[in-house]
């Protein structure tokens, strides 16, 4: 096992490795910019090291930075939580240089399934079905055309680089498309220094399904069941939930075996999952694989009992699973994320309460006195209900948001309580467009 | 210096029977320094304190006071620095980063002890304007 | 099911029945005294009353005050959570008087079990083994000396009314017998009204193993596990942990069946538990019984997955228990009380932020800028820690305490981590003097 | 009034079918509504303000501004009460409890409805020393 662990990031993801660290007996050290010297993550860990200014590219994407602090400190690994520089092949690429061990899979793994297209080809090619779409990153928007005419109407445009639901444009009819192709460009340039796109088909109605895995060095695949993020808006998850309901028969077994296919064919390792797009006849698409810990991974924790953290540090210091035997999901999980609302400047945090008691599990590293930045609509905390049923678990979530307290911050909180108030969410599974659409009426 | 006279920005050297780049802070736009700028953090911190100025550290690493181990340090408390002379270096992955005197002062204390990693805005000398 | 429940308690407890309360569609109302009027749950409940200025007395435990609010707000029943007025005789037969529902057992239940020395002969009569001791409540020192000389040194002297580790004098022999009764019949004075005392035979070296049950209006007795609360300070538990270690063979049946025949005995209904001794051997006594909700009913739930409160409400509504059909016990938990340190004066919180995460459940209703009057050493927050096995919440609780940030305020939280992180306790179970030798060392 | 005058403290009397019991607030010592003392809680929160002064609740329960559902209401805004004069009643577990004026003064606004419940210390005349 590592002596001593980096967490390159902050916030309540940064808590949730420390956690696992402190559990495993491995020294931590945070890293914070000039603005965070005070923030719970960095009081919290065992070293803090200031990595520069505020400015998230001169500090926590600040690659030479944060790699001298590891190597100034002795520590022996980094774990780069989600976001940030988690899926940074780069970053992995040059903690391995030097002589860091990247918690997370290997550097080819973030390569390959960063590049979406390729993924798609490699994937499908181990026998999973993938939406209709061009096989190569596109450049211009004639060959963007091409595609779309090929594979029919709506398309979604996407950076080849993005993922987690950023640069994507959606063409219902050909003249859409120019405009779809022109967001996915420029936010694929913007977010991701890449400005190649690929297009696909667009299917309406369809829900969002992701299985999460852990495989070991040995690439040993273990799945740890598999959650519905249909509840989407602007294409960023807000609610989660899982197992996924009212599957048609078998299906849950395809999704596990597909999921494992697509582990399997670029030999993954570490702790990852597998996003599907499903028909509501039970067709089902890859869509992407997700290299990290993902910000729902408490999902699957408590369906299961595996702290995926924790094995996925284990994995990465070389070490066997310690999985149960069988595992089995118990229960319903349902999990929402507490964003700020988008808009411009900073808000005080003047009052913070996070809701407890059976079944809940609130994450969040937000505390009374915090600035929070709103421009990106910034997480805040995340809220999970676990209960035997579905309907339990609902009407515990629901109970829990009316307990947490976030007062002077905008929030989308009010949105949360409609949305899981909504009596055609309670009746069963919707799709990636419900949401949006539903508010439209 | 040398380096300051050769106009030269990048000197590979072999010290302590290990090869390490040197480089000078203040150019190394675009090297591994460059992501946290030395120069404009080095002299906003230098700014912020009156009379005996605090020199901080322009980015994250180990504090280094001579060139070699075996050397003798570049300064001791009690010594005038002129503008743009070295008074240490600061290793950040295997690379040694020459830290310049911002302006011509007097070293009144030296912060930190030699070796010890040092992180962004770390106060490294407190230096008296003369 | 009610329609509206006021809630006659403050703190953690409160928000605790309320989000009970919520998942079951019932309004609520708070009561809170004149310095309580923006404390957490006051805000956080659907109406609020203030039914009096600071002093407790004026104000939560003013009976008139409580009822009217009750009343005049239309609620249907009070829950009085735990302490206060949760085992006041009085207070459940005056809430039926004025038409309210009582959340907890019947009035003759709360006098019965709460005269200590009836409640041993009722319990000895169902065939329960009971500590030596003086079948009477007894009003002065000749009595008491002849009791303590019959059963044999040394002896406890407890108040009659007492209870909760509170009204207690050891005599460890006949010298210290007065001090001892001195100390039984002043606090029971002071606490309970009462300076009635009775004598029992003191067992040391022996583990404090309390049965959770819950009891329907048909008396159907469920048992909800064991858990051992060995781990005091002054008679007051820290830490508790289920289920119970290193049992005898059979023992932790025969806990059951004895706890079942003491509440079969009165006819008990709702929550419960029954408090034994058990010594090394595996003789084990009773001592009383809690006619209440207990601060440690977290324990119980985490390893079982039911929601004592919200069964608690169900069964006072006259409602079946909706237990699942076999009730088994999964994994471990401890759970540790942070308590302020007992001293003068107040303190103001500047910093408070509670552990989340993988099998942690941290209640408390504490916020920044909260002013805890320290005199008492009041309960700020309960952090409990599940996990597969004994070894591994252990290490999770200790890596939850190391997360709790309570800033400003006196806390107990170095002893707790000591205790935690010691190995005796890591090795299995304690006794109810360890914590206290221990320290003595 | 009666009860000032003959110096009872309590009075059974019929109201709307429904026996309720009729409290001086003030001398209420021992009874229900003691537990919260009137006078003093109300002294001190009518003190807390200048000029017009607010009457608070001493106790929780129902507000009635007349002694029987039919009756007249005790007073009304622009009358002036005199110290003692009962302007209210507070029903607290079926029992009425007079609530008197502190000090003489014109009633400015009557703070809750007829039949409202109220909280201890919650304002229910505002009164203007006269």
């Amino acid at each position: 096992m590592f002596t001593k662990i980096l967490i390159a990031n902050r916030g309540e993801v940064a808590l949730r490795v420390m956690r696992a660290c402190r559990e495993l007996g491995v020294a931590t050290v945070a890293v914070c910019s000039t603005a965070d010297r005070d923030a719970l993550h960095a009081r919290l860990a065992d070293e803090r090291v200031c990595v520069g200014p505020e400015r998230p590219e001169d500090s926590y994407l600040n690659v030479p930075a944060v790699l001298s602090a590891a190597l100034s400190r002795g520590a022996d690994a980094v774990h780069p939580g989600y976001g940030l520089l988690a899926e940074n092949g780069d970053f992995a690429e040059a903690c391995e240089r030097s002589g860091l061990a990247f918690i997370g899979p290997r550097v080819r793994h973030l390569r390959l399934m960063g590049d979406k297209p390729r993924a798609r080809r490699i994937v499908e090619k181990a026998g999973v079905h993938v939406l209709p779409g061009s096989p190569e990153p596109l450049a211009d928007l004639a060959d963007a055309r091409a595609v779309a005419d090929a594979v029919g109407y709506p398309v979604l445009v996407k950076a080849a680089a993005g993922g987690g639901g950023r640069g994507l444009g959606v063409a219902r009819d050909p003249d859409g498309l120019a405009a779809a192709f022109a967001v996915a460009r420029t936010e694929g340039e913007r977010a991701f220094g890449n400005n190649l796109v690929y297009v696909e088909r667009y299917l309406e109605r369809a829900r969002h399904i992701e299985v999460q895995l852990i495989a070991d060095r040995d690439r040993r695949v273990a799945i740890l069941g598999e959650r519905d993020c249909s509840v989407q808006r602007a294409r960023q998850k807000l609610v989660s939930e899982g197992p996924a309901v009212d599957l048609a028969r078998g299906l849950r077994t395809k999704l596990a075996e597909a999921a494992t296919l697509a582990a399997t064919a670029v030999g993954y390792t570490n702790v990852g999952s597998v996003e599907f797009l499903v028909e509501p006849e039970g067709a089902f698409h890859f869509i992407e694989m997700n290299t990290r810990v993902q910000v729902e991974h408490a999902v699957p924790e408590v369906l299961t009992g595996v702290d995926l953290v924790r094995e996925g540090i284990r994995v990465a210091a070389g070490e066997a699973l310690s999985l149960p035997a069988k595992i089995d999901v118990r229960g319903h999980a349902i999990e929402c994320r507490v964003h700020a609302e988008p808009t411009r400047g900073g808000a005080r945090v003047r009052a913070f309460h996070t809701p407890g008691g059976v079944g809940i599990r609130a994450e969040s590293a937000l505390e009374v006195g915090d600035v929070v930045w709103l421009e990106e609509g910034p997480l805040l905390a995340k809220v999970l209900a676990h209960a035997a049923t579905r309907a339990e678990a609902l009407a515990r979530l629901r109970a829990a948001l009316t307990e947490l307290v976030i007062d002077g911050v905008p929030t989308n909180l009010t949105l949360l309580q409609r949305v899981l108030a909504d009596p055609e969410l309670a009746r069963g599974p919707v799709h990636t467009d419900w949401l949006e659409s539903h508010a439209a009426r | 210096m040398l380096m300051e006279e050769s106009g030269l920005v990048e000197l590979e050297i072999e010290s302590a029977g290990e090869k390490v780049r040197l480089m000078r802070g203040r150019v190394a736009d675009g090297g591994a320094a460059a992501s946290a700028p030395p120069t404009r953090a080095a002299r906003r911190e230098a700014e912020t304190d009156g009379g005996a100025r605090a020199i901080t550290s322009p980015m994250v690493g180990t504090f280094h006071r001579a060139p070699a181990p075996e050397a003798a340090a570049f300064t001791e408390v009690g010594d005038v620095v002129e503008r743009g002379q070295v008074h240490c270096l600061i290793e950040a992955m295997k690379m040694m980063n020459e830290i310049e005197a911002e302006f011509r002062g007097r070293i009144v204390k030296i912060a930190v002890e030699n070796g010890r990693p040092v992180e962004y805005g770390e106060p490294l000398f407190l230096i008296e304007p003369v």
